[in-house]
């Protein structure tokens, strides 16, 4: 009885789960096309603060959303649309998402490596050896967080009505 | 992995000369790294902030002491510190640290020689690889315990240069390394403390904690563990205060008697990094070096200011990085959370005078059983005022915590008074009200989710 | 400028009803904005943290208090405090505040009313400006006087709401404003203190520092000067504990005589205002409502969450919106600050039972010197110690200063006994040892330079 209810438990949990698979895949598709056309991105007034902090970044003229947020080797390019295809999807699916948005741990890490693929040159110095620990060393974002979309600092992502006071003298 | 394959590619290693563990000298190393090598040559400059940076006091060069810069006197600008440590070493002569190029000379020259050091002095203050190897025949450990068991002026003979580059990067690919046995054990012991086994610092280390472990070799407390004089960090039972000054008194360290007092004494020795450890910025995983080495650019690479000194003398480039608010705004920061500290911080060398003088006099008044009591007071309450006022931040790096042992400090120093005047025994917070946890933890990077 | 035109944008206006100052009921006021409505009603929740939130005790209702449910009892939580606060009200009842809702009921029935206190009080615990209006023909602060001078029980009767819409809005356009002339006085002063003349908080106070003064017209410190008992915050000084000290003996206030002691006494209150002030928080602009009432989105809006609460209890909307850690990391930073805090505290409390039992004790032993000088540690060691414990953020508001307070307040209190045993006078920093500058000023938007 009580192993009967624990199987359907699960294949319902397997089915939902394969259902947003398939989902994301599908999403995941749909979110390549909007590669490169920041305004897309923005369709979504889920992404209005970040894309009226690229407008005013330093990135502005030089990266788009996904020369950031998408990797620069084909072997990531796939998970990471499936990845955010599942947080998209997911948000989708239940119209849930967090009032601050978080940046997931994998998203984090395909930035950093955007940031390399255009600043190797003035970063070989300081990027050169990484044999310690993870492989790609120190965190760019550590201490460059708001290069993307806001003036807000490092360590801080200053809501807007504080941003205006805080920016560098 | 794809990544580190593409480091090789671009490693801008111009060898210009061959680098191997034998050779110590930084003007060789500097050759393949000039910038760099420049940078480290900086040091010897002396500009001071408002309680940091460093004060160039020009004196006469005589036989014995040929220095004709020295930094100013802790001892002069605060006679109280003379009382304090009254009848050891330090009450001789006890000045600001100043740039790394003056190591080997001020500690070859401090009058403080007159009580003559043990050889494990100069784990710190010269560059020891070379050292290491040549008594050890290439095995570091035997080289360190050879050293620990010298006299001070026999191992002197050996070093030739303060710390250089050998001491904190591998030749081969120029990665951080820690190159000090006693921090080897030291983090060992630390990490067992906390369930860790067998920790290799060499081998676990993420690059982000070695920015900090290069420094964390000397900027410590430590004592000379009887009977072999062995250079130990009291780390095995964590690394607040309290935790250091049970592992000291576990060992029943004496490292001298306190002539006003009767007192048997432990010294404490500039904690900057188990203090970083309690603060806010180690918990952010921010490193010694991400304020003291912050990246500069020199033509059209950024690298390593290697002219280690006072954040506060290049604020743009250490805390601007993170923090967006003016250079003003961030030096007054850094100075009042100072000011904050340096107003306790003198309330309780006042509550340590008293306590001093109080037993002084009633030496003779006073029961045994007072005095014991009297001088145990003093013997811990001293070194946690002397364990956060050595730390050499003036409270910076880590502002709550430093006031919390000053507060926990001055209560002994009267509770030491009273139990001379016949005070009733001190309470003790009932049982079932909550205590805070043990902060011993290494704090760092992973602790937080960067 | 942008962003207000902005918040105009964002807030869609439906006049459903015409308000203006005689319209206290909320509900009212909610029709023209729901949302908020809905969130400012959650004020009746209760869920605890670890030393906040609030946890709800079942109790069977009386005909004197009808309320089923009440906050924990510190008294029950820590005995200490009814030592502390003998031969005053708050040793007879002493709970955890609780959310906005209950302002009005718990003030009302708290045995503290045995004491029968002022209308004064009436001030901070319900909606104050009709009644203001019509005790004072308009004028408000006629009624301020008014209700000063009545019994509570008088005064009560024209109470009909919690702190409403009205207290903290112009109905015009619903732009904050200060509506309390105990803090429209009492932030004159300061600034006064500071040498800016004529203050009118309305007038010169931007926006963002409103975000503050609004919750400080209420969580301040404040006595009831005499002769007439008017609602008086003690800053002519400044804002840290010394300041409002020197204010208070100056204007020789006694507010009980502690039985046990003898000692004229001095009670703090809930000073959540002057505490943040002291802050990296303030300092850095970070304003009471960005952190008790962060945005939220409710349909297609971003609302200030009107659920006055724990920020712990909504890290992602409160904390997150500024660091980018997780919200258990951000938990935790803030629990070891609440840790650390409370250990000193407990620290202190033990202090100060010593000081009350000795004082006791020895009351017919001592001289009438040692007994003056021992009853003056007490006045200002214990309002030292209730000044930070009464303070509600458990050490968050201000980490280091609230840990430099508790040092402080250990050092009087034991010197204190000290006097009673005979011990010597306390030494003082010799001169010359530069002393911090005074941390009165106001901290907070302006004195950062953006
Ligand atoms: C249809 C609406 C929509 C569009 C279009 C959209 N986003 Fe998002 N995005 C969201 C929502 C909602 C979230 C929050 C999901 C969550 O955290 O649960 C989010 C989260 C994110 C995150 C943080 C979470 C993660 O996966 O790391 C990133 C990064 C992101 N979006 C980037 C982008 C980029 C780049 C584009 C354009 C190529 C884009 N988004 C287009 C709605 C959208
Ligand atoms: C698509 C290429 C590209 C990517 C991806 C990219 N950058 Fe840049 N970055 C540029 C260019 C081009 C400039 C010069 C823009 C200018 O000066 O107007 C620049 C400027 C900068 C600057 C100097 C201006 C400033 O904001 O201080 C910093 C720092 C920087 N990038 C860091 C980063 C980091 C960190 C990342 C990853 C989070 C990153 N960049 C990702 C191309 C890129
Ligand atoms: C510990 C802090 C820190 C980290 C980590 C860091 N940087 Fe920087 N970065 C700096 C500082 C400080 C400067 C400015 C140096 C100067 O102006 O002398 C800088 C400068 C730069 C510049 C040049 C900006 C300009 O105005 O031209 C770029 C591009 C840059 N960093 C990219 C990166 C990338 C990519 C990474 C990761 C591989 C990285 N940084 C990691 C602190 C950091
Ligand atoms: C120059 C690089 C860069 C560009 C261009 C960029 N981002 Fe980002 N993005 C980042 C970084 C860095 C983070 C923070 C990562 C972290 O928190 O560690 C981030 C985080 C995010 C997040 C997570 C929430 C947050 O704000 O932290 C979202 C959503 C996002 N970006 C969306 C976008 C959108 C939409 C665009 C285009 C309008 C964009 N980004 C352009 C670098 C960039
Ligand atoms: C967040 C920045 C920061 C970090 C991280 C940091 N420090 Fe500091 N350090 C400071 C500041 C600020 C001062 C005060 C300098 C002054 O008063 O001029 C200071 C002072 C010092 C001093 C005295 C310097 C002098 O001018 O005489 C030493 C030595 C020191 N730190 C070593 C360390 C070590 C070792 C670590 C790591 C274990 C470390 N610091 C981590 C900011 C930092
Ligand atoms: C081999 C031991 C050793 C190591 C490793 C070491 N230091 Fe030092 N450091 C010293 C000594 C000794 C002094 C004092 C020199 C003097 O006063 O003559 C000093 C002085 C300093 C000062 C004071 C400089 C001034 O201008 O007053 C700072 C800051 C400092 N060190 C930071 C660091 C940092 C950061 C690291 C790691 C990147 C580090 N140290 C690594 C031994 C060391
Ligand atoms: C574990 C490392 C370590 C050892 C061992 C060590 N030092 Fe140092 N020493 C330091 C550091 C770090 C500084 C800089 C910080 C400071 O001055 O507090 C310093 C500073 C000094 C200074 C300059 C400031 C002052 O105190 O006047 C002298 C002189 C000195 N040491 C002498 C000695 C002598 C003598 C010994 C042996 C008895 C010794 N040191 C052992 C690390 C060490
Ligand atoms: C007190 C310790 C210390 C000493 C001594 C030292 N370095 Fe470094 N060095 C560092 C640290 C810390 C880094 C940053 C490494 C990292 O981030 O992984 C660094 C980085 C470097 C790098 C990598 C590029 C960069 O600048 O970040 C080079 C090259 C380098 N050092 C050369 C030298 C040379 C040459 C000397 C001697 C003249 C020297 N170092 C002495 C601590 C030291
Ligand atoms: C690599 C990043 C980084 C650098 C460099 C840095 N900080 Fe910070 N700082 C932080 C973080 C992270 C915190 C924790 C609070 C937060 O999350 O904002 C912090 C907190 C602080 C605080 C409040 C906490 C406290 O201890 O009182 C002060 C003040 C501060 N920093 C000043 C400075 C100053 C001054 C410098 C330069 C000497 C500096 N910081 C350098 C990242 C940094
Ligand atoms: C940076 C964020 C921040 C700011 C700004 C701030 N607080 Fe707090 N406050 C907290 C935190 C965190 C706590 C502890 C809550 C807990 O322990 O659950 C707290 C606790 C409190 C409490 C007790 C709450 C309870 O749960 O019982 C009150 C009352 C309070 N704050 C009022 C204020 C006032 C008034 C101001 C402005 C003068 C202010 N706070 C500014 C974060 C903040
Ligand atoms: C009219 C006076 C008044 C004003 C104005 C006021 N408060 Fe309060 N606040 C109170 C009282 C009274 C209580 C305690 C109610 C109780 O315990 O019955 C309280 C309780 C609280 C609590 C504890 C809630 C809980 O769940 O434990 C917080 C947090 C708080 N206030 C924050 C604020 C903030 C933030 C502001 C400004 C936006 C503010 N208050 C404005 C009087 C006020
Ligand atoms: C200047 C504003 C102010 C005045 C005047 C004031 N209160 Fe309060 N009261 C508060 C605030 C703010 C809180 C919530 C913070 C706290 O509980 O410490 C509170 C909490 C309370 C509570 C609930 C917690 C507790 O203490 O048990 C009671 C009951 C209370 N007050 C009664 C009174 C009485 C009786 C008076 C008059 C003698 C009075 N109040 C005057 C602001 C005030
Ligand atoms: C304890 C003080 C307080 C009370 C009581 C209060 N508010 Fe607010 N309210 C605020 C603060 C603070 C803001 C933010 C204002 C700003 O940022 O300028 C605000 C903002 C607003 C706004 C602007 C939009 C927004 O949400 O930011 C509206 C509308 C509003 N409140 C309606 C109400 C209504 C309706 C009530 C009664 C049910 C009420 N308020 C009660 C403090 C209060
Ligand atoms: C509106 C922005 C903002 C909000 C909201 C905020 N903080 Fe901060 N926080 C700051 C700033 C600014 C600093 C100063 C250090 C810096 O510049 O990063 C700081 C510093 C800190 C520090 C180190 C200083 C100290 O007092 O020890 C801690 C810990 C901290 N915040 C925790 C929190 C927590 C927990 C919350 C939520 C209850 C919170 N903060 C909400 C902006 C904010
Ligand atoms: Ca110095
Ligand atoms: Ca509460």
């Amino acid at each position: 009885m009580y192993l009967a209810r624990l199987k359907l438990v699960l294949l319902v949990l397997v089915g939902t789960l394969i259902g947003i698979a398939c989902y994301a895949f599908v999403y995941a598709k749909g979110y390549s096309y909007l590669v490169n056309d920041p305004s897309a991105c923005a369709n979504c007034h889920a992404m209005n603060e970040q894309y009226s902090g690229w407008i005013k970044s330093s990135h502005h003229s030089a990266a788009t959303c996904n020369d950031c947020h998408t990797p620069h080797n084909f072997l990531g390019k796939y998970a990471v649309k499936a990845s955010n295809g599942f947080f998209h999807s997911f948000y989708f699916t239940t119209g849930k998402y967090p009032d601050t948005i978080q940046i997931t741990k994998f998203d984090r890490e395909v930035v950093e490596g955007a940031c390399r693929h255009c600043h190797a040159a003035i970063t070989q110095a300081i990027d050169g050896n990484n044999v310690h620990g993870t492989a790609e060393g120190i965190h760019c974002t550590r201490c460059h967080l708001s290069v993307g979309h806001s003036e807000s600092s490092a360590v801080l992502q200053l809501p807007q009505h504080l941003r205006r006071i805080h920016e560098r003298q | 992995n794809i990544f580190e394959r593409k480091q090789e590619a671009r490693n801008p290693f111009y060898r210009v000369v061959e680098l191997n563990d034998t050779v110590d000298d930084p003007a060789v190393w500097g050759k393949n790294f000039p910038m760099q090598y420049d940078l480290y040559m900086g040091t010897t400059d002396m500009q001071r902030t408002k309680y940091g940076g460093s004060e160039a006091e020009p004196r006469t060069p005589t036989q014995a002491d040929p220095r004709s810069v020295v930094a100013r006197s802790k001892l002069e600008q605060d006679p109280r510190l003379k009382t304090m440590w009254a009848g050891y070493a330090f009450s001789k002569d006890y000045r600001e640290r100043r740039g790394h190029a003056y190591m080997l000379a001020d500690q070859t020259f401090t009058e403080r020689q007159q009580f003559n050091p043990p050889g494990a002095c100069l784990n710190c203050h010269a560059s020891m690889v070379t050292i290491y190897n040549q008594l050890g025949n290439g095995d570091r450990n035997k080289g360190f315990q050879a050293i620990n068991h010298m006299k001070y002026a026999e191992a002197r003979q050996y070093a030739k240069h303060p710390i250089a580059c050998i001491d904190c990067h591998d030749p081969q690919n120029m990665q951080l390394r820690v190159t000090r046995p006693a921090f080897i054990e030291g983090i060992k012991t630390l990490k067992a403390s906390q369930g860790v086994a067998d920790y290799d610092v060499n081998r676990y280390a993420t690059r982000q904690e070695m920015r900090s472990y290069v420094c964390g070799q000397c900027h410590v407390t430590y004592y000379f563990k009887p009977p072999d004089k062995t250079l130990t960090f009291p780390w095995t039972k964590g690394l607040t205060v309290e935790n250091i000054i049970a592992h000291l008194d576990e060992g029943k360290i004496k490292e001298w008697e306190h002539p006003d007092t009767g007192a048997a004494m432990i010294k404490a020795r500039h904690p900057e990094f188990e203090v970083w450890n309690m603060g806010v910025h180690a918990r952010s995983g921010v490193a010694c070096a991400d304020c003291h080495m912050p990246y500069t650019r020199m033509g059209g690479l950024k690298i390593s200011d290697h002219h280690v000194n006072s954040p506060l003398l290049k604020i743009n480039r250490s805390c601007q990085t993170c923090h967006h608010f003016s250079e003003e705004e961030l030096k007054a920061r850094a100075e009042e959370i100072q000011d904050r500290f340096f107003t306790l911080r003198n309330t309780a060398l006042d509550a340590l005078m008293d306590l001093i003088g109080d037993i002084k006099a009633n030496k003779n008044k006073a029961t045994p059983e007072q005095l014991a009591k009297a001088r145990d007071y003093q013997r811990h309450g001293q070194y946690m005022i002397d364990f956060i006022m050595s730390e050499n931040s003036m409270g910076f790096h880590a502002p709550q915590e430093a006031e919390r042992i000053l507060g926990s400090a001055i209560n002994q120093c009267r509770l030491g008074q009273l139990a001379l005047h016949g005070g009733p025994e001190p309470s003790h917070t009932p049982a079932g009200i909550a205590e805070a946890p043990d902060k011993g933890a290494l704090a760092g990077p992973e602790k937080t989710n960067h």
